[in-house]
């Protein structure tokens, strides 16, 4: 049994379900209540839940963030929205400093069930403020948990566990993923949020990747396979920590992989994985794996340059492609 | 209408309700080129304010410098930035005043000293003190302009920054649009304190605060303010009372506020009067408005036939401007 | 020295003595450890300082949070850390409080609702605002009390929170330990206001100040502030205005003000001052004060001895207590 | 012809030099003035220029970070001081959306020549908050020059160019470096900094590295002569834009890499260079690059704890003698 529904949706119906079921929790964050969210994630969230609970912030995110922060460690479960990653910035001192290391610097005393959300990603013309990938950028913190779900159904298995989380997790939602339909699954707790998904499967290539992304890889898999290479199309899910296993056990079997990944490139989390497969499956490459990410260049507001600076299935093929040797 | 130390001749009567008209009919035509896509990415439009940028930038200087935000196409054209210029690059297209790169709401102009274009809420606040700073350190008499919503009074940058610029004294003209609201929060659900210009108190700051939907109000208020400034008496606060018109962005629902409250702000419109005012004043007659009017289509008009007309930049360039030189 | 509302009898008399005494014996005991080697890192002493954490611990109840700084033995000492726990932490031993993980600058105690130990400047207050939302929400009585310096009063996280805690109403106390300086950092050269209580009005926040220096004043002030928000009447701000006697920590060369200032603020030092006016008064004797002292060694004595005797973290649980489980 | 000194002394000379030659230039941050910096870097410097280009600035990270932004618009040429990396995320709006990219979106008209010097680095026990190794993390910037001068030559010789740059220029201090002797080379414009630099030649082995690793690496360097093993040892120097020639040109000679890197190890630097290195050399590889980074947890206080925490002379050597198969 399944049930229809936009990503956007599915993340309202997860924050809804969650605020009905448990009292702890509440969402903080700009223009949350009285606009319905910047996403219109939250519409309708004032009426049912009141202000209390729908709290709409002023402008300061490093302070509501902490103000997350101290109340999860008063016992609430706040789930604090930042309208986009690029915001984030101002709250990173609270983000590393704080939410992330409490529960070290306590000797375990104290822990910070926290969850974060926020857009991510380009492609609607906002330009270099507004279109920063940075969760693969996040995901170098010890201590926190990065998500980014790219389908319907995580969007609305996801919030749920991360409100489990005894520590911070950060959800990264790609701002073009909104609109996008999906079969969310009745029983929600048979999703497993812990390990990357093998979206598709194939032989001859992984195309490792994770939200937005995931989709241009799809599409472009089902270009490969009409050029006789068979695609295995992965989902990260899960950035930090990262699933292992499942990406070597993909690679040792393609022997050929492909990380699409829309951070800039030097010292995105495609290399991070570069890294890895190098150390604990390098014997069974047939070639370097390669990767495919945002041109190193902030994004810009031109519609034909900033497609030019972001991976497209286009250039997926062509680098899956070459690296298959077809 | 205040009239204090303002010669409210034809002429410049003339010049601030044209000056109002430059803004309005050119995003009037923004947002219509937004429907046809010709415009993309988030809008903002300064619509109903006009009287704030319009009034200040007739007080300042050709070296002095502006720092805006997102919501600066007007800024930008009354400081002197080309129409021309400013819609090409809301079409992406190289003749833009940023080559395309930054689209409307990152608008900059190196020849009129227009430092953008910040889309970071208080983003701008600490640029404008150190451009101030600069002048201070080289013995420049400029000022610099900083404007911002009052939705960025909450964020630590302009407390950092009002801190900065009283502490070393230096030539910034702190102008607060306080449109009432900040996407969809209003004022007192953002701050426990909501006479803004009070603010400035805590920082021993000078302020006040202006009808920002009277021209004249706040051109006389400017050039105290700037007069004050320039003589090197250190920051000013001026909070301009206002009202956007329409939404936040071409995005915005509208939920939060009414449509009897936007009905009673836009009846009381800054150009609406203004022009009433100076009509029956006898300052200004039908003809001169119309006048006006023509002359602002065909500016607005001839803006975007230097759009359209402009180019796209090659893709090959992609990398540029990112470093000096292409070592990044 | 005030007295309205407070019974200063000979016991409580006693208590305030000790307790000041408690943080200036332990102190002088980790310096000279610290020259020992024996705790290593920075090390920040609240010397001079006492009369502000033991004036304001005694109003406190138990279920109250207390968020603190780097400068913060004193606050856990007096909030009923162990003595012994602290000493441990500083050693780096796993007896100690943060299992030897935070050291001096990151002291934590679930127990007794202390929430360190923070090193970066104005980095506590969020959490405050935070730890007072989830008390109203939750509709517990509470308080949070914040310290922090004068010095972060510039951040822009002392603007964000203290305009949160006033919108929201929020039960949460804000000690500023004005002592002048941040690091080498005069308030002078850092504030354009220097009256840091005057702050507070701009955000509506109830604010007084008091001396720093005597206890009693603190005590009492304390009391008002405190009932003040517990009733629920919001967020309150005490400036408690001290003196820190030593150098900010172990590596300054206190270049930046002259010994005679140092001498002046320790010759009206509040534990000095607060002696010998209970001598005087009559409600303590030599003979108490020596009782004091000798319960206090032994302490401090006891809390040494409890450090030396811990032990060290076994190296192969290095990566523990970064998530819940071993997951990172 | 060279000078002795230390590191500490050579930035101070540096600072000074550049004071001296360029009323432009100023030093701005916290302590910096009366306090005498809190390295102890900019002693003396107040009485020598003045409390208008010896700046003690306000407890503001952001707002000093971007008022050096705007001076550096405005013509002046600041050395903005942050005390350590960890309160630069304080700043870090400031810096990646606007000192990063006002060049791009302003399409070229503006330039930010802002020198940003921060300390970084742990080994002092200064626990979670105090001890971030963030210089790699922050070469994911696009727009940004990041320096990390690991010799008292780089400390004296890097300043004066990152002036001269035209582009915003991090420069990170490893503050256990201050105390360090060596010897500055009168011609510094003789000082290459554009490129990474090989500190010792070796046959069997590249131990990349950087800041206060370098000499970790080449007392392990040692170490392995001792035990047959050539080490060659290379100061990475820039960590943007890398310098992947000289990283290459080692590795097709050794055929094997060690990447030694204070960061935590996921998403870091050494990560980087290993995708770099599988992209560009993969064929001539005798074994997967391997790395050895800090552990992935908040830096501890307790001392051997911070010690396992970091990158060690033996640690190097073992991973070293592993990789080489001896
Ligand atoms: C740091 C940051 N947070 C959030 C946003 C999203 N945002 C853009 S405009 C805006 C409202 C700003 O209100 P105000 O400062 O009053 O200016 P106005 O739009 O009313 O002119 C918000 C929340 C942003 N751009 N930057
Ligand atoms: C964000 C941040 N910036 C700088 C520092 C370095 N630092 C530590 S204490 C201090 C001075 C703080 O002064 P104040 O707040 O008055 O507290 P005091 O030390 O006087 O108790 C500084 C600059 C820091 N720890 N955090
Ligand atoms: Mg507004
Ligand atoms: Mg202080």
């Amino acid at each position: 049994m399944s049930n229809r529904m936009t990503y956007r949706e599915a993340m309202r119906e997860a924050i809804w379900a969650a605020m009905s079921a448990d009292d702890r929790v509440f969402l903080m964050g700009e223009d949350v209540g009285h606009y319905g969210g910047c996403y219109a994630v939250s519409k309708g969230m004032l009426d049912e839940f009141g202000p209390e609970r729908v709290r709409d912030t002023p402008l300061s995110e490093s302070g509501f963030s902490g103000a997350g922060i101290g109340a999860a460690l008063g016992g609430m479960r706040p789930i604090v929205e930042i309208m986009t990653c690029n915001f984030a910035l101002l709250a990173l001192d609270q983000i590393m400093n704080s939410a992330a290391t409490l529960r070290h610097m306590s000797g375990g005393q104290f822990h910070v069930s926290l969850v974060i959300r926020m857009a991510t990603g380009a492609g609607r013309q906002l330009a270099a403020q507004h279109s920063h990938s940075l969760e693969g950028w996040f995901a170098h913190i010890p201590g926190l948990r990065i998500l980014a779900p790219a389908t319907v159904a995580d969007a609305r298995a996801m919030l749920p566990r991360a409100l489990e989380d005894p520590d911070p997790v950060l959800i990264f939602e790609n701002a073009l993923l909104y609109n996008r339909e999906g079969d969310v699954p009745e029983d929600l707790g048979a999703i497993d949020i812990d390990h990357a998904k093998v979206e598709r499967s194939g032989n001859d290539i992984s195309l490792i990747t994770y939200g937005g992304s995931l989709w241009k890889c799809l599409e472009a898999a089902e270009k490969l396979s009409a050029a006789g290479v068979s695609a295995e199309v992965i989902d990260l899910r899960v950035l930090r920590p990262l699933d292992d296993s499942t990406i070597m056990t993909s690679v040792a079997k393609t022997r050929r992989a492909l990380i699409v990944d829309e951070g800039w490139r030097s010292g995105s989390l495609s290399a991070e994985i570069m890294a890895r497969i190098m150390e604990q499956t390098f014997w069974t490459l047939d070639a370097p794996p390669t990767r495919l990410c945002s041109a190193e260049v902030p994004i810009p507001y031109a519609k034909h340059l900033e497609e030019a600076a972001l991976p497209q299935v286009d250039g997926i093929v062509e680098a899956a492609r070459k690296l298959a040797g077809t | 209408m205040t009239l204090s130390k303002l010669r409210l001749d034809r002429k410049h009567c003339r010049t601030l309700l044209k000056q109002m008209l430059r803004v309005r009919r050119f995003e009037e035509k923004c947002a219509e080129l937004y429907t046809k896509e010709k415009i993309r990415g988030f809008l903002h439009l300064y619509i109903g304010e006009e009287a704030v940028a319009a009034g200040i930038m007739q007080v300042l200087q050709d070296e002095d410098a502006v720092v805006a935000t997102y919501r600066e196409h007007g800024h930008a054209l009354l400081r002197g930035v080309p129409a021309g210029e400013i819609m090409a690059e809301m079409y992406g297209k190289q003749e833009g005043c940023s080559r395309g790169r930054g689209g409307s709401m990152h608008l900059f102009h190196a020849p009129t000293r227009f430092y953008g274009g910040n889309a970071i809420v208080g983003g701008g606040l600490p640029l404008a003190v150190g451009l101030a700073l600069a002048d201070q350190m080289q013995a420049r008499s400029n000022v610099t302009v900083c404007f911002f919503g009052e939705g960025a009074a909450a964020e630590g940058e302009f407390h950092e920054s009002l801190n900065l610029a009283a502490l070393w004294k230096l030539p910034v003209l702190f102008v607060c649009e306080n449109n009432l609201y900040a996407m969809g929060t209003a004022l007192d659900i953002s701050e426990s304190e909501t006479d803004i210009h009070a603010k400035a108190a805590s920082y021993n700051i000078e302020s006040e605060t202006v009808d920002g939907m009277n021209i004249v109000d706040v051109e006389v208020a400017a050039r105290r303010a700037v007069d004050f400034v320039r003589a090197g008496s250190g920051p000013y606060f001026l909070e301009c009372q206002t009202y956007r018109f329409r939404a936040h962005s071409m995005f915005d629902a509208e939920l939060y506020r009414d449509k009897e409250e936007v009905r009673q702000w836009t009846e009381a419109g800054p150009i609406k009067r203004f022009q009433t005012w100076a009509m029956e004043a006898g300052e200004l007659n039908q003809g001169d408005v119309d006048e006006i009017e023509t002359e602002v289509a065909s500016e607005v008009a001839a803006a975007v036939e230097f759009a359209e007309a402009g180019s796209w930049e090659p893709v090959e360039t992609l990398l540029n401007n990112v470093g000096a030189e292409a070592r990044l």
